[in-house]
């Protein structure tokens, strides 16, 4: 049933707000009013499967792809990273919350690797610009791990051993 | 006096101590709600020496007077407290002894 | 010695049907309101991991986690009335039980012990009287605590209770002339026979008016939406009880619902019968006592069987959804239903001549009775949560606008007419 | 058992009584006046009065307490105790002090007056409304019209202002 707030009943508050009649007891619009909930009560009782409600911690709604999620670092086919430490993804970052300690590498044809490479979660704004600005894909935001928590501040600074083995299948920090 | 049974003796004489506290509340304070309630606490004593009464001489004559009390003690509590009110919004105040426009 | 161990009995029953139904009432708030506005509401709480029954449990640790919360007293407060408040407001919702009937009588031999608590001469007029007690809980609270939000909902509760207390009297005083008696039992007795053959003579068939008066003056003395002016969550945070805490919260929360339970109390007992089953007197049920209880188990059986086929079905619909214990319930609660079907069709086979005796067609009419009168508490019950998540809150003025231009005015006319009408009809 | 309640009842209502008169504000007062026509409904009780007790929560500790309460806590009067100290005082004390001795004495000389015993039904409803609406329905009848007076006096009185030419107190 349309419920139109724009019916005869609106126009109560007007004139001086004066209430004629029937209108002053209300009992219309009280037993439109207790069919419309009983209504909603008896069909959720007795389809209460249809409910739209997601039961969250159990059932997780799929946000697709495009969710920016946790940072996870890539790896090279030998397992080291594939970071190459050049610093573009901490400074585009616009919170400031990547830092990258850079070192030489012994292999021929990679100049430098992270030493250490530490993101602070808890002033990440999930921008993405890391994974926009790196060179060589090394970070990406796509593990689909979007609840975060921890008991101490400290655990939410993750490092690189962190960032590289944080797979798909959430790890908590 | 103090045996066992209690008899009319004993709510005459309770009656007698609240009727003067009451009397007490009405002459030491200026606060004219005290004072009102003061005089409710003696209407309820008196009420209650009717009551007694009443007992004692197994009549309900008594009942019916309690009531008309409670009916005028109901009258005297609305004009009494609407006259409060009034002069509360004129002077700002329920004590009594501001309340001296005729003398001056 | 006896008398007084019944009476303790009594008020036994009283207390226990009032705090289960009190529990039962919060899951319903919480569920119900869930179920109206289309969300599924509390199903977390569990015991041992297995048991939720849909959310049930959840007033239970609601209360453990309030009994030992810090009760936190602020400091500006009056601490004396501060802490009576909440007492004040329980007892005072539980005192109104004393003239309530729940049932006939039970009978044991040629004793009988009438099911009420006290046998009062006053009777609705005690319901008046404690009813008009209840404001102070309230203004109680709302002074002691010494904040504004409170002293508001103190001040809005003392006019409104005022106000409304007059128009349920004028509806009770309705009822009294058509009934003739101020005892709430005879009044119940009164209700059990039929009205023109067909209809039972219930208050509300005799007081159509006075019964729409009566219970929105309920709802106003019950301080219950929509007429809860006194909370007022979006004027006054939460009205006369912001300042409490811990256990003395949870008292003025129960307090609430008891006084709900006692008002669809007296609602099913003034007007819809109270303990009477409707078309069914006292001899009639005594002498087909046999015949109803075999139905009745019949039926009972029939549908635990149905519940427990339905369990059944969701356990295996449901199975390896969660990926833990809770998958278990319905499983349990299937094996349960299915143990009580399994009871009933036993008792069927014991019960089969169906002959329960004098001695136990007296019993049995009387629980009947009693589950007549608990039946019809609940619903009212219902109605409580119905309405409180159907209506808006009114308005301060619309509510003095309603209570003395409305209700006060067709209260009157009720009561003239229903005088008019038992005096011609003498 | 009686003389248990008796003395735990009256007790109780000359202690509540004391402290109304003895506090600093009027809404404490107030209450501690509820709790003293409690104990005097009790007594009512005590005495079979069971109608007028009901009638005395009813009426005083419900109704007229509550009007109390409303006025007290709108008015919101200043919290210091002010004894009254006029001229008159000491005298009127005396006579008072003077009166409640006399009475005491008289009180407790006379022998003990044990109450009769009575029907169960004294005191019921029935019983009180057949005085009160067979023998004095014309004193009732008046009390009636005493009491409509009453409010309209009370809304006249405490009516709002009205917004006129010499009043000047704005709109209300």
């Amino acid at each position: 049933m349309p419920y139109s707030i724009h019916g005869p009943q609106a126009a109560t508050g007007g004139k001086g707000s004066r209430m004629r009649g029937a209108e002053l007891w209300y009992l219309k619009e009280i037993f439109r009013g207790m069919y419309v909930t009983a209504r909603h009560f008896l069909t959720n009782v007795f389809h209460m499967a249809d409910m739209p409600t997601l039961q969250y911690p159990d059932e997780k709604p799929n946000y697709g792809p495009w969710l920016r999620s946790r940072h996870r670092l890539m790896k090279r086919e030998d397992g080291t990273p594939r970071c190459v430490a050049c610093q573009m993804c901490s400074t585009v970052c616009p919170s400031d919350c990547i830092s990258i300690v850079a070192m030489e590498d012994d292999r021929p044809d990679v100049e430098k690797r992270p030493e250490t490479f530490t993101i602070d979660l808890l002033r990440c704004v999930y921008c993405g610009m890391c994974v926009e600005a790196c060179p060589c894909d090394a970070i990406r935001m796509d593990t689909g791990i979007f609840e975060i928590a921890a008991d101490s501040r400290e655990k939410f600074v993750v490092d690189l051993d962190f960032l590289l083995n944080n797979t798909t299948d959430g790890v908590k920090p | 006096m103090f045996d066992a049974s209690v008899g009319l003796n004993h709510y005459l004489l309770l009656s007698v101590l609240l009727f003067v506290i009451g009397v007490a509340g009405v002459i030491f304070r200026r606060n004219a709600i005290i004072m009102f309630m003061s005089i409710e606490l003696m209407l309820t004593s008196v009420n209650l020496t009717i009551l007694a009464y009443s007992r004692y001489l197994g009549d309900h004559t008594g009942h019916v007077l309690v009531l008309f009390v409670f009916a005028v003690a109901a009258a005297e509590a609305a004009v009494g407290l609407a006259i409060l009110v009034e002069l509360f919004r004129k002077r700002d105040t329920v004590d009594v002894d501001r309340f001296r426009q005729l003398m001056e | 010695m006896a008398e007084i161990a019944w009476a303790l009995g009594k008020i036994l029953f009283m207390l226990v049907f009032v705090f289960t139904v009190l529990v039962v009432m919060i899951w319903g708030e919480r569920k119900g309101s869930a179920f109206i506005q289309d969300r599924i509401g509390p199903n977390r709480a569990s015991i041992g991991g297995v048991i939720r029954l849909g959310g049930l449990v959840h007033p239970v640790a609601d209360v453990l986690k309030l009994l030992f919360k810090e009760d936190l007293v602020p400091g500006a407060v009056n601490r004396f009335f501060y802490t009576m408040a909440p007492f004040v407001v329980m007892v005072i919702a539980l005192v109104t039980f004393a003239v309530l009937p729940f049932g006939d009588a039970i009978y044991l031999g040629d004793k009988v012990i009438p099911l009420r608590i006290a046998d009062l001469d006053v009777g609705i007029l005690y319901l008046l009287a404690i009813t008009s007690l209840s404001v102070y809980g309230i203004v109680l609270a709302g002074w002691a605590s010494n904040n504004k939000y409170t002293f508001l909902g103190g001040i809005r509760s003392t006019a409104q209770m005022i106000s409304y207390e007059i128009n349920m009297g004028l509806a009770v005083l309705a009822l009294l002339l058509v009934y003739g008696s101020t005892r709430v039992d005879a009044m119940v007795v009164e209700q059990g026979q039929l009205l023109f053959g067909f209809l039972p003579r219930w208050g509300v068939f005799l007081q159509p008016l006075g019964f729409v008066l009566f219970l929105t003056s309920v709802f106003a003395e019950t301080n219950r939406t929509p007429f809860d002016l006194a909370e007022g969550e979006s004027e006054l945070v939460s009205g006369y009880n912001i300042e409490y805490s811990s256990m003395k919260f949870a008292l003025f929360f129960m307090a609430e619902y008891a006084s709900m339970i006692v008002a669809a109390g007296f609602i099913s007992s003034l007007y819809f019968g109270g303990w009477q089953v409707p078309w069914l007197d006292t001899i009639t049920l005594r002498e087909h006592a046999g015949t109803f209880l075999g139905v009745s188990l019949w039926v009972g059986a029939v549908f635990n069987l149905l519940f427990a086929a339905l369990l059944w079905k969701r356990y295996r619909r449901e199975r390896g959804l969660l990926g833990d214990r809770r998958e278990l319930e319905p499983l349990v609660l299937g094996i349960v239903f299915f143990i009580l079907a399994l009871v009933c069709l036993g008792a069927v086979v014991i019960a089969s001549p169906w002959n329960l005796g004098e001695q136990g067609a007296a019993h049995f009419a009387t629980v009947v009775q009693v589950l007549s009168f608990i039946l019809k508490t609940l619903f009212f019950s219902w109605l409580f949560i119905w309405v409180r998540w159907t209506l808006p809150r009114f308005r301060y003025d619309q509510l003095m606008k309603l209570g003395w231009q409305l209700m006060l005015p067709l209260g009157l006319l009720n009561f003239f007419v229903t005088a008019a009408v038992v005096l011609l009809a003498r | 058992m009686e003389a248990l309640f008796f003395y735990l009842f009256g007790g109780l209502a000359v202690i509540t009584a004391l402290v109304t008169i003895t506090r600093r504000d009027a809404v404490t007062s107030a209450f501690w006046l509820i709790a003293c026509f409690l104990n005097v409904a009790a007594l009512f009780a005590m005495l079979s009065a069971q109608f007028i007790a009901v009638m005395q929560i009813l009426i005083y500790a419900g109704a007229i307490m509550v009007f109390f309460l409303f006025v007290t806590m709108f008015l919101g009067e200043p919290r210091r105790v002010r004894l009254n100290r006029g001229r008159a005082i000491p005298l009127i004390s005396t006579v008072t002090v003077l009166l409640l001795a006399y009475l005491l004495m008289r009180i407790t000389n006379t022998q003990h007056r044990g109450f009769p015993s009575i029907s169960d039904s004294y005191g019921s409803v029935a019983m009180v409304s057949r005085k009160l609406l067979v023998d004095y329905v014309f004193l009732f009848e008046v009390t009636g019209l005493l009491l409509l007076v009453a409010v309209i006096g009370a809304v006249y009185v405490a009516r709002k202002p009205r917004t006129g030419v010499g009043e000047g107190e704005g709109h209300v």
